[in-house]
């Protein structure tokens, strides 16, 4: 965990209202994990008060980068912010995933599947995993990261609500035709998305009997495990922090 | 060099900077961001007698400025905290300030009983938060006589240094700080937040279950600056201010308003490192305009 | 079409948007910006018997996301209000509110008196301006019996709409508006600017003469929307709710939170255009929504 | 008065902390008059949340421009803004100079010479008055507008404090040593700058009796009249506001 001051590399539309941010921090990007977070300050002065918290997409040796969309005041001044500008980075923050060999899938919905593209790295590139990739979207311009998954070697699935790519419809219906296929059997799935997705992504592995692991977002104030701002409920009663106990759970700890 | 030491009770601290209740976990949360050596004190996570779930979701939500928070004081109990989390802080050069929270009179001496032989600095009674729905509306602190009731408790069985703090949800605080003091308080800390809401136009519904959360942040500097002018000019006791504080200039103004100490709260979130920093700048400061003690500062403001 | 309209005691308002006493002048000196006739009503500047030189220098100080202000109730008094800035605001399709304010209960009583012929459309009772030093310390807004002398002073002799203003700095506020409510006022504003202060750390001197100011802009949203809030719960009359409206999506918090009508205050000053727009937007938002009139969302939050 | 989203045309370092800022706004220059100042708003959002007032310095037919020195929080951030970028600015505001024919003394200190510069084109042009102006600054490096005077046709008389430039001392000296020769009895003095400045300027012409116009500042809410947050104390006693009874008073109207 580090608190850095990181030149902006880049900062560039991707598609829709997706941006990538690539920036300079050697021991962020040392230290990352899959599914661990940034915790980065958008402006200083005091009219964007908190940190915004944003997944770690891809690590190079010099550099993290992450994917954003603008959904708001803080993502989109974050898209305003110019090359050699420098942003205040807190980071690596979270517990990530667990790595596992054998098969895994990877279900994405929205940003949701810019996490993933760092776990499929790791999973192939250290575990030797094959992976699938499912990954939904409302509609064609928002296909995230497809080419980057098959170029890292996975199996692409398209799912598109609108079906104007691939599968039509929710990325969960893809899923659970994948895994009532027999012998598709995958030892692991994870997923990141919104909070729908996850939830029947937690039933339907849960149906199959398959170990799951989701990510998961809440408002954060400190994002260190100390304000205890943004937990979600456990499964077996209390709260646990999305910031330190995740973002990554198992899908049985938590109560989707 | 400056000389940043000063005295609250029988407690010494190294400088007067901590870092506020509920803001800071306990302690080890940002022991790899920020050097806790340095600070002049960490003031603990209010503590309750039993571990607290705290409250649904939402608990935090982002205003013009500042913070509403809803935790619900949300901890780990006394049990837990007497066992896992001092032994964690004792290893570490700065104060110990163990905050606690009770619903009832009861409460409070129960807690004061099972901590007073404990190794710690000082006690902060909590009786000023804004996010536990109990019974009355009413809170220990905006009432002198049940403030009297649970400094005289806490008293009877902790004899170190008491801190109380206050909420600036109040018509006159000085006059919940005098009674605060008659009762036997060594310190006054103000403020905790101010009562705030927000709704969530798309649902119609209020953003927080309680309806009311706590506001805090840089907005409401001008606001508990003033209510430790208030504090500072009813009692002898030394105060301790907070509120929106996020640089040094900001804690200096604290200062010459009659705080002898400060405590960096939400700031924590938005820069780990302002803590620290204000205890570098005021060193800085003091040798700068040779004025040796930091003590002198305070509640130096020319009226 | 959305159906804006709204009735406060005996006055009918085309539609609940209004701009806050003080932050608008007499009306005239936004002519040249803004459309008057648009508006639900100005509440005017607060008028004392004679007139007022105001406070020394300085009067306003910026803070984060908010204004402290500490102007002294500066007005032309009585005499030229009803000679020369009335007749000009009488020629405006607009509600006209007269804010009035005393030191003395004397004072409202002969306030009320001697504009009880002239033609407008309500009197607001200032009795929670912060700025100006009195002998005491209390403002008639903090005691629930010194607000009922007023109002059953004032009552006496104006028999159109009364409205009431009260200061948030209080711990119930829900009180002292049931006892205006009681005294026989119409509706109560809420809320009036928060005791705050701010530092000259060159001079180390309070940047203000009064040490306290008022403030007020977005860094109060939510804690004036709470007051708001409390207030409309606790009474029956209308209430008008302000404090850091900027937007319609503001206002429309503050609606759904009990306020009947909402004033735009420092907002102006930012940007004059805030309360035409928020009409607009108000009267887009019911078309859309197909709700028909803007009443029907009055306290509709749901708990 | 109008209020306008004014396209930025250029904002530029000029020297030292100063910039130079055009604005597009026809309506604005066509009804500007020397004196009068605009009132902009520098971010959208709530942390910078008052306007900043600033004089006109120069208009063009779809022109306005002003001279401003980053001194705080809301003049470093307009430092940034961009060509093409948009500022909200209401103007002009408030009440000018007296236009008078005959022998004009302009005395400027600091940012104050920029308002002079609007002062000095309008005497000569529509006066054909003989103007003298005389610029005070610190060092050579903030001496402002010479240039710009001089190709006006004014006299120009710099002044440093350090003596870098001109002549060394305040430029109240200069004032007093140019009111002080036999036949030398302008008709008018204008002044802006720093309030010592003025106090002394309106001490010397009263003195020497002649009439004078200052320009003063005071932290403004409205702008516009309405708050009366801006006020100066008055000779006779009430006060004035800088906004709209100015900021240009009769140096007898004003207690300096
Ligand atoms: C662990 C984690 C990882 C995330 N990774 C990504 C990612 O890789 N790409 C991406 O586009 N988004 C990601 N998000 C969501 C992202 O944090 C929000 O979209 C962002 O904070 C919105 O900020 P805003 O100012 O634009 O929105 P506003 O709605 O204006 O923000 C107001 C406040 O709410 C908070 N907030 C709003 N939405 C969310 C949310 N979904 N989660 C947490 N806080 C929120 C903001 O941080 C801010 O404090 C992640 C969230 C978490 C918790
Ligand atoms: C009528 C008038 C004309 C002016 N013309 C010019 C000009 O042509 N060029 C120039 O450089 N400056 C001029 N000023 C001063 C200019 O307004 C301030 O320098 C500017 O507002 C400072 O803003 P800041 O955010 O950088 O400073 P900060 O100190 O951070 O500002 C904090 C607050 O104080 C106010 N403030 C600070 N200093 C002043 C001041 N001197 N006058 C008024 N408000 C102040 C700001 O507007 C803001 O509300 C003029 C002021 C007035 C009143
Ligand atoms: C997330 C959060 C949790 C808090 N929890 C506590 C608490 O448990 N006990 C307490 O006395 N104050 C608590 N506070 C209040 C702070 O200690 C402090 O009084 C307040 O935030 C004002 O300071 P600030 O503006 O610097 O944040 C909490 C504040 C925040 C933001
Ligand atoms: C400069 C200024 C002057 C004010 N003068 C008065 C006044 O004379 N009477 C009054 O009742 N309120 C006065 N107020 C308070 C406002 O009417 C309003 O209650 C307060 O500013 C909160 O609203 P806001 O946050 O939208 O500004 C004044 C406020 C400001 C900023
Ligand atoms: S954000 Fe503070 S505990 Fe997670
Ligand atoms: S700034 Fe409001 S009266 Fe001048």
């Amino acid at each position: 965990m580090f608190q850095d001051k990181c030149r902006i590399l880049a900062n560039e539309p991707i598609c829709g209202n997706f941006y990538r941010l690539v920036l300079e921090s050697k021991s962020i990007a040392a230290a990352a994990v899959p599914g661990q977070f940034l915790n980065i300050r958008v402006e200083q002065g005091t009219d964007f008060l908190l940190r915004r918290p944003l997944s770690i997409h891809e690590i190079k040796k010099n550099s993290v980068s992450i994917i954003y969309k603008t959904v708001g005041r803080g993502t989109g001044k974050l898209s305003l912010k110019k090359p050699k500008e420098s942003l205040d980075v807190i980071g690596p923050l979270g517990k990530g995933y667990t790595l596992s060999d054998g098969k895994a899938v990877l279900v994405g919905g929205g940003t949701g599947v810019a996490s993933l593209k760092f776990l499929a790295a790791d999973l192939i590139n250290k575990q030797q995993a094959a992976v699938v990739v499912m990954i939904g979207a409302r509609t064609r311009e928002e296909v995230l990261c497809g080419n980057e998954f098959s170029e890292l070697g996975c199996k692409v699935e398209i799912c598109t609500e609108d079906g104007t790519l691939g599968f039509k419809g929710m990325v969960t219906s893809l899923l659970k035709q994948y895994l009532s296929v027999m012998g598709a059997h995958p030892r692991v799935v994870y997923a990141c998305g919104p909070m729908p997705m996850l939830k029947e992504v937690g039933r339907l592995t849960s149906h199959f009997r398959i170990p799951c692991e989701v990510s998961l977002e809440e408002h954060m104030g400190c994002g260190v495990g100390a304000c205890m701002g943004c937990v979600v409920p456990a499964r077996n009663g209390g709260y646990l922090r999305v910031c330190k106990d995740g973002p990554v759970f198992d899908a049985r700890e938590v109560a989707l | 060099m400056g000389d940043l030491k000063i005295k609250i009770g029988d407690m010494q601290l190294k400088n007067p900077v901590m870092v506020a209740s509920g803001t800071f976990g306990y302690g080890e949360e940002y022991a790899q961001l920020v050097d806790l050596n340095k600070l002049g004190a960490i003031v603990t996570k209010s503590i309750t007698l039993k571990p607290r779930a705290g409250n649904n979701q939402p608990r935090l939500w982002e205003t013009a400025s500042g913070l509403l928070n809803s935790i619900g004081l949300q901890n780990v109990g006394l049990k837990t905290f007497i066992e896992e989390k001092l032994p964690y802080l004792q290893k570490y050069d700065t104060g110990i300030i163990v905050s606690i929270a009770g619903e009832t009179v009861d409460e409070y001496e129960k807690l004061a009983q099972a901590l007073k032989k404990e190794k710690f600095d000082a006690l902060e009674i909590n009786i000023s938060c804004p996010n536990v729905r109990t019974a009355k509306r009413m809170l220990f602190a905006q009432d002198p006589e049940l403030a009297r009731q649970v400094i005289r408790k806490v008293r009877r069985y902790y004899k170190k240094t008491v801190i109380v703090k206050l909420t600036p949800n109040v018509t006159d605080i000085g006059l919940i700080a005098k009674a605060c003091e008659k009762a036997g308080a060594d310190a006054i800390a103000v403020v905790n937040t101010f009562n705030g809401m927000a709704v969530d136009l798309k649902k119609g519904v209020p953003v927080f279950k309680n309806i009311v959360a706590g506001l805090c942040g840089p907005a409401i500097k001008p606001l508990a600056l003033y209510k430790v002018y208030e504090t500072s000019q009813a009692v002898r006791i030394p105060v301790i201010g907070m509120g929106g504080i996020m640089n040094f200039h900001d804690g200096l103004e604290y200062i010459l308003c009659g705080a002898s100490a400060i405590a960096v709260g939400a700031g924590n979130f938005i820069d780990p490192q302002i803590p620290v920093k204000i205890i570098k700048d005021m060193e800085l400061y003091l040798r700068e305009n040779h004025l040796g003690k930091i003590s002198r500062l305070v509640g130096s403001l020319k009226c």
